[in-house]
């Protein structure tokens, strides 16, 4: 194929960029801004909270995030039950005008991972009423196969517990899912470095989304650098068709002609 | 009059949704509002009055991953 | 430090690439020339191998490389005993005028693993001779120290068995090895996919070599970009302060100002 | 501790051993008997199947098991749905005349990986009706919590796909798993040699199950043996307290009195 | 084969245990003597060191070692070079009437990883004086082969640094070892925990030798027979063939007779 | 009689579940029998009667993991 | 006059290094020559005279990793 | 008489290496002894005779790895 071709396509919607960034845990607006722009993401996740009516003073994050040139992925994070989700994600349309929402039903407070249960429920609802619903998961394949039958516009199974940095636990899971499923595989959460991106992408992943391992870099703007050359890396190398692993040695400069 | 504001009761002025977010100076177009608990569209606001006990919700973006 | 002044620096010559690539094993010269160019190489290992007398059709390597925009690194590929090395090493300077040279010793043809007693031998005859000795060595932190001791102006110890595509097999000799040696340690051999070369980098190598990594591919075009951006991320990553490894989670959304 | 005092117990069931065996797949009955034998289990694992009205030449299983010697455990194997695991858990507790069951509920026949969903409705269920429910799940923290929750006497996380033999993939779900649970945790399916049975064992697990391991292993009998001899070794090695991990060295010999 | 005859046979003798232990760091020779009575090693390693003079009051190690039943490995721990190397077996022989000798030449203080180049001018020297010679190297089998040449009676390459607890940090150097060469290949040093141990036996390494690892433990005699179990375990799941890993499931019930 | 057993039709002699049980060589200690949709508990067997159409399934354990 | 060349015995015509190179058509610049075991310095090719029974190698660059 | 053991100078009564052994109370079979860095077999223990300055090595086995 031809690789600048190669577009990730999600609901229809082309995009060129196969990295995902969240806006949270930065030290300032400003480094936020230069980060996004530096990991060269399309689509960046923001949080639905309320607005604060005593303090006034906070400045608001959309003044700070081009909205011609970024496409909003409203999560639904801190929420503990599908009905809780589901009302997150309208209030998220509205506020957003867009049907994308990333869809995060949560098990507990210290692992962070998915309540597949809620999920299921929860997703069922959205895609019915129109989102363009893109599901933070569990690497089950199951769950996976459950979540693109009932609709989801992408299945996003997690490396590792959010923030954790342990990269992707079990490539086995995520190739199983690549297999399974048809629309588009984004590994979300675990990334701690660029290799960990690196790695999601040459299993074939179709993106990586990801917002603790930039944010939280001592240099974030230069790791969310990193971050986008990785998954290009990554991307391509997949593309590539690596060489075959093998225990033993093949060398690499001819064999004859060596002076005796 | 009285309504919950986000959790909090609130006393204010005003009897439209509209009105009450320039009260507070909130920008409409930056916010998505509940008005208890149905989701109301951004066209209503105008309209839509506001009586004593209303429980709304004042939402926007913020940094998240 | 400013991320673009990051120069690697070899018996003080200046690299602004830290990857350094092969010119064997390609279908053609034309995909040779191209695949060097896209990995964004400054350093490129030749062989030194007899003209053949009777076949004068052949073309030669140096008219299709730009002498003026690449350091040529010779390297003793096949040879396997100190007194070999040393004499292809002063042919291989006196047809490039140059003092650089990888210096391989090999023990078997199965592994092509160095000969590390062999290879020390060499190595202080060559550093005596004035030579700039790039030696490919194991990953012995304590053969990388008597190399460095000797003079050698890098060293070059083995991810995986050459043309293996394994990867770096022991991060921690490694590690070591980073801990112990004082002139710069590149990887040679073994990388067989763009994280392999981003997790040398984020170990905090100074650079990679290879060749089959990249010629071998199918596409080896396509792979020598991916590496070369690869070994860009692992860099950047390497000095961006990577995000601490953990067991659990840590939320990247605020937990204040959910909706209840 | 004392370590000889050391048991497993299920739902007030003492039991000696921390090894549970299938009783499929061999190549004779006698094979079988051998390899049980060999393995020390106590408790044995058995499917339900429909009698074969036109062949009665078959023998019965339950003639080459001692039922004072061992605690059977039938399973839902081939149940794709809730009801379909139920119904058979209530035909085996009429066979069997026991309450013991290993809830399996499947998500599809490639990867044999479990219907989480379905198999929470299920437990409900049969827990209600007083089986002693043993479920197999995903390495999943969430849905083990769930289980617990509900009633089942242990959680069975999968190490990797049945028959896999890939061991355990997910080492850290499993570590979070054993911080949440409190009731037994039985890595059940994917060892696939001795050390993962070990592994198994000294991550604090409370049990390993496998079959495939030993009845498709050459000489499943001397298998059976390696695998109780491997979960004792991981469970006295997780009681004993390990040394740490470190980078380098620390001398197991005196440096005084070097002779000089 | 009949695993009951799998002895282990270094220069001509027998032994039926495959692990060997070392005597130092206990917390007392009591405890010494318990854990070398658990681990059931056969070959015990000893350090030899100057007598104190001045203090005559310390209890001898020989008086606890009934060297009937363990045969005696004196080690040359401590030793930088060659000629200390050879010095402190000459002494070893002479003052435990055996030929038997783990020599160990150390690179650096810090690593404890062998000088090789020093390693095989010892092993030379020691071989042509008649001792049998077990040379603690690195998993270099360029360096094991040479040893092998010169007539060492085993290679004893190592897992990881000594007392590191990292277990075998490069898997597939040391399979190279096994098909390279023809004596025993003993893994010495780096073993942590039981899994380690019988990790190397599966690979298919004839013994393990470890101190720290059992000494090290928080209960050292439980460990000690942790490990006799997991050698025993690691050697017999080599033998017994395990079955092939594979990404997928296999069913361990019969697909016929589910009850519809 | 016709009954259908473990999915197949039968055509039978006895009457009584125990009955066609010792009729088919089954040891009913073995088995677990399930009569139209229902667990038959082995107290049963014997005065459980069988009528045309019935449907039985009868199933005992076999190696599984 | 017949020497060594590559290890393959040749008849040439020329006398010396040089020439030789010239009469196999071999650009002096992309190759570097060993004459009986000792490295010739190209300001020498010219100059160096060939007898017969000498063993020179003639080597160049070659694509290796 | 003066001589160094391990390293250390002592002043001794006894002539022979036994005797000194002895001495200082150390079994002969479980030691090793090298004279002026020759090992000593232990069948000369009892005819060696010390002389003034020499340096002698008495070693033995401890727990090691």
């Amino acid at each position: 194929m031809k690789k600048s071709a190669d577009k990730l396509i999600i609901a229809g919607r082309e995009f060129t960029s196969r990295l995902m960034v969240g806006t949270g845990k930065y030290a300032s607006m400003e480094q936020m801004v230069q980060a996004i722009e530096a990991s060269g993401a399309e689509i960046i996740t923001v949080a639905v909270r309320r607005v604060n009516i005593s303090d006034r003073s906070q400045e608001s994050l959309l003044d700070y995030i081009d909205l011609k040139k970024y496409t909003l992925l409203p999560n639904t994070a801190g929420c503990y039950s599908a009905d809780e989700a589901v009302r997150t994600c309208r209030l998220a349309r509205e506020a957003g005008l867009s049907d994308f929402v990333k869809l995060e039903v949560l098990g507990d407070e210290k692992t962070l991972f998915p309540d597949n249960e809620e999920l299921l429920k929860a997703a069922k609802t959205l895609v019915q009423e129109g989102f363009t619903v893109l599901p933070y998961t569990s690497d089950d394949p199951i769950v996976c196969r459950k979540l693109e039958d009932i609709g989801c516009a992408a299945v996003m199974p997690l490396g590792a517990p959010i923030g954790s940095g342990l990269g992707i636990r079990n490539p086995y899971n995520i190739r199983i899912i690549l297999d399974t499923i048809s629309v588009p595989v984004i590994v979300d959460a675990g990334v701690g470095t660029a290799s960990d991106a690196a790695i999601a992408m040459e299993l074939g992943c179709d993106g990586v989304l990801m917002n603790t391992g930039i944010a939280g870099a001592k240099d974030p703007i230069a790791m969310a650098e990193a971050m986008n050359l990785a998954v290009r890396a990554g991307r391509l190398a997949f593309l590539s068709g690596r060489i075959p692993k093998k225990l033993y040695a093949t060398a690499s400069s001819p064999i004859e002609g060596i002076v005796t | 009059m009285r309504i919950f504001v986000n959790g909090e009761e609130q006393s204010i002025e005003s009897t439209s949704v509209l009105g009450y977010l320039k009260e507070i100076e909130i920008d409409p177009q930056r916010v998505a509002v509940e008005l208890n608990l149905d989701i109301l569209p951004k066209g209503e606001y105008d309209t839509t009055q506001l009586k004593d006990g209303d429980r709304i919700e004042i939402v926007h973006f913020v940094g998240g991953g």
